[in-house]
């Protein structure tokens, strides 16, 4: 069915997290788009994208991602997609979109682990 | 009975609600065709990635009732065949891949991400396109076990 | 933006494997336009008794891609209006709810619940038949709370 | 998305169960009126039709249960149909259909204790 497209901030853990649900596309994209800018105006610093609750991601919101990540990338920060569902996964690698600032992990605890390395 | 393959028509406004109902309904068509979880994803993409360029670039991203996309969706013995179509501004095809359709697509945030979807997703694709009269697109994914 | 209700078009074959995808994409609209869930369930069911009346009398149970089913879903902004046609054998509206129909219905394994359905779950519904030309049914849902 | 139609009886209860899952429509309808004929065929008693997995039921699903009722009603058996879905059993209600020989309970358990009453 159709659900409910949501976008929450938790700014209560080590970085800052974005958590996403729902659908990614060209009707949601413009909620996540001004999230992102409230946020990258605000903070300085890497931002966590939680997209476990997505089940559905296509260009418009790689392209967002993408345009987050050079933002934030002037500063030397970057933006870590966390995500365990293959087809969502498999976009991500098909897109070519990742880089040295855009990361792709399985879960949050990755996110702690990763830092520690 | 007759020959044709089963055909199923949709019609929609220029208007980004109806894009994930597309994905639902195109879902629908390719689950009935016993395609592999995998496949449908790639399928639902490619569809949507089409409608989407045919609201942000044929209609310019103007909802409006009078700006139509036409989703055919044939459902052939061994492949699922799905045209997307606009009557909207078209464009040059040879400007795909090419460095200033690049830097167009970044301007409008985008990453020129649509149609590369499309091609690697789908098994073939073709285009087609004039200015001023618009885009069809149609997409072929083989079904893995024949169909009906 | 024109006045005209963001309208949907589908079509499709009178086979029986294309009303759950019906079921799919007006539950989609219906979710667009915040109906509750079980206001969304009232207008799958009618929508897909719609059809499959169309399917089993219409076009007598004879899957084609030549006998289709045309529906159209009309975002109002107060109500969903849904339309559902045929170019089938049409009927006599008359006959809806005597005797006959009703032993008519049994022998074909029926109830006569189809249209009972679609009168108890819809707000409102307009029935328009002819003999050997088809079938209209436009029924029409209020919306929760005001549309766009 | 469109689910897979399965029917599938279990023998080895007090009483024979058909568990039934997913959608009943004009599509599926007559895989299960086979089965119920096939079962009213050889089987003399009441039948519970578990549609605890069913999310939709439309009027040829209904049709066919009444026709099954009616037959196994000439020998005063009847179908009890477990569910407890409040949209399935609304249609249940809607259709006028529930009567001496066509039962309904929310749960397998509840088969059993209306079975001692
Ligand atoms: N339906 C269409 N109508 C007009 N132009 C289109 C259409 N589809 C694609 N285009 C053109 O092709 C370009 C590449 O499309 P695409 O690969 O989807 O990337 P993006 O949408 O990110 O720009 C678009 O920027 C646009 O100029
Ligand atoms: N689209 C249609 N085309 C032709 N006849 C129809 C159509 N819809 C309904 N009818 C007629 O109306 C009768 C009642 O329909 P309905 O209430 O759905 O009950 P049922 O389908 O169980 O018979 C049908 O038996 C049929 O004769």
């Amino acid at each position: 069915m159709v659900v409910d497209f949501s976008v929450n901030f938790d700014l209560n853990q080590d970085l800052p997290i974005l958590n996403i649900k729902g659908e990614i596309d060209i009707h949601t994209c413009p909620k996540l788009q001004d999230s992102l800018k409230e946020f990258t105006e605000k903070n300085k610093s890497n931002i966590v994208l939680n997209l476990q609750d997505i089940h559905y991601i296509d260009s418009t919101g790689l392209g967002t991602i993408a345009y987050t990540a050079k933002e934030i990338g002037k500063a030397n920060h970057k933006v870590i997609v966390v995500c365990d569902k293959p087809q969502i996964k498999k976009i991500f690698e098909v897109s070519g979109l990742l880089s040295k600032n855009i990361e792709l992990l399985d879960s949050i605890a990755e996110v702690a682990q990763s830092k520690q390395e | 009975m007759s020959n044709s393959p089963l055909e199923m028509k949709i019609t929609i406004p220029c208007s980004t609600e109806f894009v994930s109902i597309i994905r639902l309904a195109i879902s629908g068509i390719a689950a009935r065709m016993n395609f592999t979880v995998e496949d449908i994803e790639d399928i639902k993409i490619s569809v949507s990635e089409a409608c989407t360029n045919a609201i942000q670039h044929a209609y310019g991203n103007n909802p409006s009732s009078d700006n139509e996309i036409f989703i055919t969706a044939r459902m052939h013995p061994e492949e699922l065949e799905i045209e997307v179509e606009d009557k909207g501004t078209g464009f040059d095809l040879g400007i795909l891949g090419t460095a200033p359709q690049k830097e167009a697509s970044e301007k409008k945030m985008g990453l020129g991400l649509g149609i590369t979807f499309i091609k690697n997703l789908m098994d073939h694709a073709e285009f087609s396109s004039k200015i001023d009269s618009g885009t069809v697109i149609r997409m072929f994914k083989k079904s893995p076990k024949p169909f009906q």
